[in-house]
């Protein structure tokens, strides 16, 4: 710490970067102009300060001339300011007593034709960054110990999968299933395209892994009761049905909840009519074979989903699902004719092109219709069910009498989630299902450190998609738990408590809750949690928060030094 | 000798400083008087900061992040908009021209975006020539206001409604119930105005005790509510009656802890 | 003997960098081995992804940086994998490095050999819409920031040896044979794009303002070719109406492949959207025959692009494209099988949605490492529904659009998913031993 | 017992119906064999009702009419004069031979002259015999509707139909004709409604040109969909929408009579070698035929066959032909009569074994594609290598044997007939054999090859103002290429365009009016 409080004694570097710097910019004559400005003991020039040469440099000046503070200035921090960072704790000098003046990427280079006017920015630019240089402090990367351990929130193929698979890294798991027993939604369903296997056969199989592997303790019949604590950290409270609770420690999270199945009550005479049935039942029905031969049957899809407003979303999985059952109900009845009455058939990549291909081949008879125009269900005088539908492609109404009516309904989020969501502080997206930190390139982190989502709790998917997420969520969360402990961003905020009102703006506009007010009412940041964009510090209506590395001050002092009103 | 502008940007490390950086490598040219401040996010500008340039004699400011939904930080960018709508309405009561402050996006794949957005507000800030702050003639006026601003931009009430309205608006205050943004907007233009006028109020009797009546003249507002504004500061500690004049009493500045 | 605890991951695209890091960044030595001079892969060539309009590069820079930086990924660039022995815990892997003609150690990137370069080729990296130097790298964000001499196009002046002040050049290096030794094999080959020449009604190849849809990404991004200015490449001139055509060469038994490549129907939504920003009198049309939008928020994105970017979906897939050869204008005949009317449409721009297949050198990879191909050419798994990312092969997984098609989320999460896998197998044979 | 010829007589209603009458009113007797039928004019009568009353067993057909001048029609009689004369040469080409049929002058005051003309035709008739073709009247076998439609979903593919509307967006007459979309047909037939499909217009509108199969991403095969779904479509249908009143399928029709006996060979030019056997045959076609029933285009069509052998005969060969050459039956085959098809199919296959030739080379597509693709299906063997003259042609310049001497100065471009392009892949055969003539330039239209479109008119059926629109819109893309002249390697392409010059038209004439001519034709031309 204390090399903040003593005199700075800062070195430049100007880079000449060949030509690309010295071409524009008369370097000589900067480094000449860098001598001059307070605070800086030393300035030099290099032909190319990133090469093993230019390092080697740095670390001399450090120690002949015993500088505490570092500007290199060339090209932009985004990808060398890490290099010379390292250049500088090897040397002694805390690595954030480094700071850089950006004058290839953001001068010689945008300014090739004004040399006089390009040397003159970059002056001023090692002005802005000596004057930051001067009030920089040594910072430390706070390190936290990493419980390694995980908590599995969800008993089904997807929360099961990872367990395994972290198990297998060497992990302890504890897995938590509402039901008494595991397995989710895989235990309703009947055969799984493509290979048609019982969906039994592969759940009795990972339950039997799941049994022999003596690093998972499954809690069924529990809930999770209360989360506290962040990454590396988390204090889990599970409740048993039988009422008694239990706590522990896991280091990261996973949650793995799935989803249910949406009920059409009232829709297409379903709940009024007994042949009116859910694609689900029908895959019961066909499970228990207690589906007795029908003459015609008619699949609705995208009942409940796909709509205007509410559940505007695509579920995936019913489309393919349709055609797997319909595909099954030839095979026991080859001379039933199925209607699949579609809207968009969402059979996509290879092998679920291929069904519906097979499906076609089978002489299942496809129609489509439109939002605007949807089919209607009535009864008969027969007794019989009459489905009429607009043929979209056609423009022609059809009429077909059937003795089944099958509805595909979309999956949908379950009512515990939104507690869930509350208790580990991660959101919910406008289709209900948890919401990951980056649509494209987090798609199974949540924001918040240390908790993942994987499988139907994120959103429809089909099993072997569950389970790339449900493997992919075992890697996340075994990184901090492999390195066990965790170096975490140096640039965060504090708060000074004796400025704090404790008004709670900075704990609204935390993008990853690190802010919370403590017992008095004063809000505190959870250092390891802040990722440093310092939006807390520009908007505390009482200025209480330092942005460290960042500060007012910092800032200031730059502007000011850039608009020549340097004070020495 | 022809008008420099001196223009100091703001830039979010991810998208815009990356963007700037695009600009060099594709060697697209733009004017040299912008001087660049790597921030983390945009949501990191502080108007004040920003306002305090402008004291300093800046003669134009631009601050860029990244598009919204690209920000590193999740909704950094979104804040900083809200407190540039804040900031944009204080400066409108200054007569400081606004055109002199702006906020844009720029990706990292920008670069000539960038260097297009450089030249042009340069151009921009060139026509309005140097800063009414700074030039051979400052006028010392607007400088007042423009402290008054910066006053008012430090001010917890202000700070609080522009860093509460994104809950307000979209997710309801503590009884649940949400504001529309026409009367968040009506709220928080009345705060501009009251909270400028009292630092301004502010800075004129910390120079000299002054009467509401003396007030009401200079800031050409009626002494009712020259009145009013004394009477909310005396609560906030901010001014107290120092003597009786006649029957007029002067009120003086109170130094405000911190 | 103990299982290595290293791996070894083979493409450098999203899928291969993500997987890289996973398992960098939980103390595993990694080699990533890329057979381009840079990695990125094709999500450096896009310019926003969808839904939320990211600007790709902007998301993948960093990442690509992390790789670079990161203490335990050693980046082999500009390779490829000779042979592969062993077996899980203990493979022995032989990768050719393919000579840069530049010392990696010594260039620092600052391209002024490539201003000197008399000799220009066109930029396979813009779908050589763009152009570069025989001394070149892909793009100005390449990872590494290294040039590399492209030996068919190079004339051997020598005046990049006399510019470099890092005296980096060296005209006489060698293919370099490196061995290593990894635990467990990653494998993110990715994709290309299928023969859109092969469907000539189209008249791709034919005429120059009929683009796919990566063309398409490169002319629109505001680093590529035009600045991101969409320009007809037959007269420079700035299109006032636009038309997708989805699924050119895929879904079909004939002339094509028989699968659905999953992300068209989304991209082009999303490309439509981006000719709407930059240009709002420009009209956009997206041909399509089944709108396949699946995926979280999809359906969502394509109702904004409906209601309220003014992007047309006409449901028919085109008969045939004919350019009148005085106006260049192209005119598409389609039936809107909404309507049951044969119509056609006159456009200034056409651009096709490429089947997008696997790789070709798939086959010859599947040789050197023992895996077995699905019928489509894919890298097979294991278990198409409990192990999407083992393969036959113990040790050896596989991610990303490799194993089938995916959209850049699903490929980034089986990314973790196949390091997980890798990870548990070295665990596991440590525990073991290697046979 | 010996069979009574039998008689069918045409009598114009104004001369010699009425000569007829006064006969009977004078009470002069003649044989009973004639069975009349009243006419208004002797020009109402068409060839047509002649072959077809000889196709179901007459003897002998009489036409009387009025003495020329005295037509009430002015010169109906005159008409009818010349198309009695062309339809007794087709007459005699198929075997039945011209005095069959005899067309007389007969006022209505010569009562006395007509019985004595029937009288004298009915003992010539009984001299020549019976009609070969008596009793060879062709009723369609029944067919099992649902089980033909629902093997040729199967076969065709049209079960894997997307509904993505490409091949309506591809075909020509949909493109004209919005009623008429393929994807529509399949779908119905898909959703169960083939009756409706079978008793339309559709199932014959389509011209089989393959155009939308080539494209299709499912690869439905429409146009054999189509024709399996002619077999059991409706026949009244069909004759209705049946071009030039079905002659051409009723020769073929006759031709299957295993008695026949054809002297179609008169077209031979003196001096030209042919062989009756030998290892290369030469496989005329029906052009004989339509060089009679389409005598009025002046196609000279004839020169076809005559450059073939010309040619042949230059590089040395003398190819062997069959005299009594039997329809290959494509027209047949694709106007769903399977059974008559077969018939040919078979006779063919013997006569040409005879031969004991290997080769077989056609000048027209049709005949190319039945071989080559149909026959084996039928048939299951019909181990022949059959080439398209082009094929053929381009064969003997690759191995230096064919080098074209003479100079033609002339811009050529060149129309892919569907049966040789989309149908049998061929492309660039034509394309090499002309590109290697001195002097002749290849252009090529903006579609050409697999995209190239139908000529406008297959098999003569549903021959209406959208395919005279198909057949000027492809013409006008000839023309628009600046050529001086059309060469197609397909007969009928040629008497369709020519047709379509001979009727009203759907644009200006001079936009379609273009020089055309036959692959053959100017390859012989580029030969000494």
């Amino acid at each position: 710490m204390e090399s903040s409080e003593e005199v700075p004694r800062i070195g430049v570097f100007v880079c000449h970067c060949g030509i690309n710097i010295g071409g524009v910019v008369d370097v000589p004559e900067v480094v000449e102009y860098s001598k001059t400005l307070p605070g800086v003991a030393y300035a030099e020039g290099n032909l190319y300060t990133c090469s093993s040469e230019g390092i080697s440099k740095i670390k001399e000046g450090i120690a002949k001339h015993n500088l505490n503070r570092v500007i290199v200035a060339s090209c932009t921090p985004r990808t060398h300011e890490p290099l010379f960072r390292a250049a500088c704790e090897e040397a002694g000098v805390n690595r954030y007593l480094f700071e850089m003046a950006n004058i290839r990427d953001q001068c010689s280079w945008a300014h090739m034709h004004e040399p006089e006017k390009a040397t003159e920015k970059a002056k001023d630019l090692i002005r802005m960054a000596a004057a930051k240089a001067r009030l920089l402090k040594p910072l430390e990367e706070p390190e936290i110990d990493v419980t390694p351990s995980a908590l599995v929130i969800g008993g089904g193929i997807s929360g099961m999968t990872s367990a395994l698979c972290l198990a297998n890294q060497g992990f302890k798991v504890y897995i938590v299933e509402k039901e008494p027993k595991l397995g989710g939604m895989l235990r309703n369903l009947n055969k799984l395209y493509p290979n048609m296997e019982d969906a039994s056969e592969g759940l009795s199989q990972i339950a039997k892994r799941m049994k022999s592997n003596k690093k998972i303790k499954v809690l069924t019949s529990a809930a999770v009761k209360q989360v506290k604590g962040f990454i590396g950290n988390f204090e889990v409270t599970v409740e048993k049905a039988n009422g008694k609770a239990m706590n522990f420690e896991v280091g990261t999270i996973i949650v793995a909840t799935g989803a249910t199945v949406f009920e059409p009550v009232g829709m297409y005479g379903y709940g009024e009519h007994e042949n009116v049935i859910t694609q689900l039942q029908l895959e019961q029905l066909l499970k228990k074979g207690q589906l007795k031969k029908p003459k015609k049957v008619v699949m609705i899809q995208c009942v409940g989903a796909r709509e205007e407003k509410g559940r505007t979303y695509c579920s995936r999985i019913c489309c393919t699902t349709a055609l797997k059952n319909a595909m099954l109900i030839k095979e026991k009845c080859p001379d039933t004719d199925i209607y699949i009455l579609f809207r968009d058939l969402q059979a996509y990549g290879t092998h679920y092109e291929d069904l519906h291909r097979m499906a076609q081949g089978k002489g299942i008879k496809f129609i489509k219709y439109v939002l605007e125009k949807p089919p209607q269900v009535i009864r008969g005088e027969n007794g019989r069910l009459m489905v009429n539908v607009c043929h979209a492609l056609l423009d022609e109404q059809v009429k077909i009498s059937s003795d089944l009516v099958v509805l595909s309904t979309p999956l949908i989020q379950q009512e515990s989630a939104k507690e869930l969501s509350q208790m580990l502080k991660v959101p919910l997206g406008p289709d209900g299902f948890f919401f990951e930190a980056h649509v494209k390139l987090r798609p199974i982190d949540f924001a918040t450190d240390g908790i993942y989502v994987c499988g139907t709790a994120h959103s429809p998917k089909d099993i072997a998609e569950s389970l790339s997420q449900a493997l992919g969520v075992a890697s996340r969360a075994a990184i901090p738990m492999a390195v066990k402990r965790l170096k975490v961003e140096a640039i965060t905020a504090v708060v000074d408590e004796n400025l704090c009102s404790g008004c709670g703006t900075c704990v609204k506009l935390c993008p990853y809750n690190a802010i919370q007010k403590d017992e008095k009412g004063i809000a505190r940041v959870t250092s390891v949690v802040c990722k440093g964009c310092g939006t807390c510090a520009a908007s505390c209506p009482e200025r209480a928060i330092t942005m460290q590395h960042f500060t007012d001050e910092q800032i200031m002092a730059q502007a000011l030094a850039a608009l020549g009103r340097c004070v020495a | 000798m022809t008008f420099e502008p001196r223009i100091v940007g703001f830039l979010c490390n991810w998208c815009s400083y990356a963007g700037a950086d695009l600009a060099g490598v594709s060697r697209i040219q733009y004017p040299t008087n912008i001087r660049i401040i790597r921030v983390m996010c945009s949501g990191r500008v502080d108007p004040v900061i920003v306002l305090e340039t402008f004291i300093n004699g800046s003669d134009g400011v631009l601050v860029t992040g990244c598009h919204p939904g690209d920000c590193h930080y999740i909704v950094g960018n979104f804040h900083s908009e809200r407190k540039f709508r804040m900031l944009k309405k204080l400066i409108a009561l200054t007569g400081f021209e606004q055109g002199r402050l702006r906020l844009e996006w720029v990706s990292a794949s920008e670069g000539a975006r960038f260097a297009d957005l450089v030249k042009e507000f340069t151009e921009q800030i060139r026509k309005l020539g140097p800063s009414p702050l700074f030039n051979e003639n400052p006028n010392p006026n607007l400088l007042e206001n423009m402290l008054a601003v910066q006053m008012a931009a430090a001010s917890f009430r202000l700070r609080v409604l522009v860093g509460r309205e994104k809950s307000l608006v979209e997710e309801g205050n503590v009884y649940g119930e949400k504001m529309s943004q026409e009367e968040f907007d009506k709220v928080m233009d009345e705060a501009v105005t009251n909270e400028y006028l009292r630092s301004k109020i502010y800075l004129m009797v910390k120079k000299e005790p002054l009467s509401v009546k003396e007030l009401s003249k200079r800031l050409d507002v009626d002494s009712q509510e020259a009145l009013r504004h004394i009477v909310a500061m005396r609560r906030r500690g901010m001014v107290t009656a120092s003597r009786v004049e006649g029957a007029t009493p002067l009120y003086a500045a109170l130094e405000m802890i911190r | 003997m103990r299982a290595h605890k290293s791996v070894l991951v083979i493409g450098g695209g999203i899928a291969g960098i993500q997987a890289s890091l996973d398992l960098a960044n939980r103390g595993l030595k990694v080699y990533l081995v890329e057979r381009t001079p840079s990695i990125g892969g094709r999500m450096a060539q896009l310019d926003k992804t969808f839904p939320t309009m990211d600007c790709s590069m902007c998301i993948l820079a960093p990442k690509m940086i992390e790789v670079l930086r990161h203490p335990n990924i050693t980046l082999l660039t500009y390779s490829e994998i000779e042979g592969v022995t062993g077996s899980v815990g203990g493979f022995k892997v032989k990768v050719l490095k393919k000579p840069r003609f530049i010392d990696e150690n010594k260039c620092t990137g600052c391209g002024e050999c490539a201003q000197y370069c008399p000799t220009e080729v066109p930029n396979e990296f813009d779908m050589s819409l763009g152009i570069r130097k025989a001394i070149y790298i892909p793009f100005p964000q390449a990872v590494p920031l290294k040039y590399a001499i492209d030996e068919a196009n190079c004339i051997k002046c020598g005046l990049c040896e006399r510019t470099c002040k890092a005296q980096a050049v060296d005209l006489d290096q060698e293919p370099e044979t490196i061995n290593l030794n990894v635990g467990a094999i990653i494998l993110a080959t990715g994709f290309e794009l299928f023969d859109i020449k092969s469907i000539s009604e189209y008249g791709y190849g034919k005429y120059k303002d009929v683009l796919s849809s990566l063309e398409f990404e490169r002319l629109i991004c505001a680093s590529g070719p035009t600045g991101g200015h969409l320009l007809r490449l037959s007269d420079g001139r700035i299109p006032t109406r636009v038309a997708f055509i989805q699924c050119v060469g895929s879904r079909s038994l004939r002339g094509g492949v028989r699968f659905c490549s999953s992300s068209c129907c989304v991209y082009a939504t999303k490309e439509a959207i981006l000719i709407r920003e930059h240009n709002p009198e420009c009209e956009v049309y997206i041909f399509y025959n089944e709108l396949k939008v699946f995926g979280k928020g999809f359906q969502d994105f394509v109702k904004r692009a409906r209601d309220e970017w003014g992007v047309k979906y006409v449901r028919a897939l085109p008969g045939e494209v004919m350019e009148n050869p005085e106006t260049r204008d192209l005119t598409i005949s389609y039936e809107d099988t909404e309507e049951n009317m044969t119509k056609s449409m006159t456009v200034d721009l056409v651009v096709l949605c490429p089947a997008l297949v696997p790789r070709v050198t798939n086959k010859e990879l599947a040789g050197i490492l023992g895996l077995e191909l699905d019928e489509y050419g894919f890298f097979k798994s294991r278990d198409i529904l409990y192990a999407p990312v083992d393969t036959n092969k113990q040790g050896i997984f596989i991610c990303g659009y490799c194993q089938g098609p995916k959209d850049i989320p699903e490929s980034v999460a089986q990314a973790s998913g196949a390091a997980a896998k890798a990870a548990e197998a070295i665990q596991l044979t440590k525990n073991k031993g290697v046979r | 017992m010996k069979t009574e010829p039998k008689i069918v007589a045409f009598l114009c209603n104004w001369c010699a119906y009425a000569g007829a009458d006064l006969a009977g009113v004078s009470r002069i007797s003649y044989p009973p064999n004639i069975r009349v039928i009243r006419v208004m004019c002797s020009g109402r009568v068409d060839p047509a009702f002649i072959v077809g009353a000889f196709e179901m067993g007459a003897d002998g057909v009489f036409v009387g009419g009025c003495h020329p001048g005295d037509c009430h029609y002015i010169s109906g009689n005159l008409e009818a004069e010349k198309r009695i004369k062309n339809t007794q040469r087709l007459l005699s080409m198929i075997g039945l031979g011209p005095e069959r049929l005899r067309l007389e002058w007969i006022s209505a005051s010569e009562g006395e002259r007509f019985a004595q003309v029937i009288t004298e035709f009915t003992e010539n008739l009984r001299k020549l015999g019976p009609n070969p073709f008596k009793a060879q009247v062709n009723a369609k076998s029944h067919t099992d509707m649902k089980k033909v439609i629902s093997e040729a979903i199967k076969k065709t593919n049209v079960q894997y139909c997307l509904e993505c509307g490409k091949c309506s967006a591809s075909c020509p007459i949909s493109k004209v004709n919005n009623a008429f979309s393929p994807r529509r047909v399949v779908e119905r037939t898909l959703l169960g409604f083939e009756e409706k499909v079978l008793s339309g217009t559709d199932v014959w509108t389509c011209l089989t040109c393959f155009l939308c199969s080539e494209r299709c991403p499912s690869d439905v095969r429409f146009p054999e969909f189509i024709r399996d779904c002619r077999r059991v479509a409706s026949q009244k249908v069909m004759e209705e929408l049946c071009a030039h009143r079905g002659i051409p399928t009723t020769l073929s029709r006759m031709m299957t009579n295993p008695k026949i006996k054809q002297d179609r060979m008169d077209w031979l030019p003196s001096g030209a070698k042919i062989s009756a056997r030998g290892d290369t045959l030469y496989f005329v076609g029906c052009i004989p035929y339509f060089d009679v029933i389409f005598e009025n285009f002046n196609l000279e069509l004839l020169k076809i066959p005559q450059s073939v052998v010309k040619i042949l005969n230059k590089v040395g060969i003398e190819p062997a032909m069959l005299s009594n050459e039997k329809c290959c039956g494509h027209d047949l085959l694709w106007t769903g009569d399977l059974e008559n098809f077969e018939k040919l199919a078979k006779t063919n296959a013997t006569d040409l074994k005879k031969t004991r030739a290997t080769k077989i080379v056609t000048s027209c597509p049709e005949c190319y594609r039945t071989f080559k693709k149909d026959y084996p299906e039928v048939l299951g063997t019909f181990d022949f290598d059959v080439l398209h003259i082009s094929e053929f042609l381009s064969e003997l310049i690759d191995k230096g044997k064919l080098k074209f001497d003479a100079k033609l100065s002339t811009k050529v471009v060149y129309h892919d007939p569907c049966r040789l392009g989309r149908h049998m892949g061929v492309y660039e055969p034509p394309r090499k054999v002309i590109t290697s003539i001195p002097g002749v330039k290849l252009l090529e239209m903006p579609r050409n090859r697999e995209n190239a479109i139908c000529c406008g008119v297959s098999a003569f059926m549903s021959c209406n103002k959208y395919s005279k629109e198909v057949r000027a819109d492809r013409l006008k893309e000839a023309k628009a290429t600046g050529a001086d002249l059309l060469v197609t390697t397909c007969p009928h392409c040629q008497i369709h365009w020519k047709c379509l010059a001979t009727e009203k038209l759907p644009t200006s004439s001079d936009s379609v009016s273009m020089d055309m001519q036959d692959f053959a034709v100017l390859a012989a031309e580029a030969l000494h």
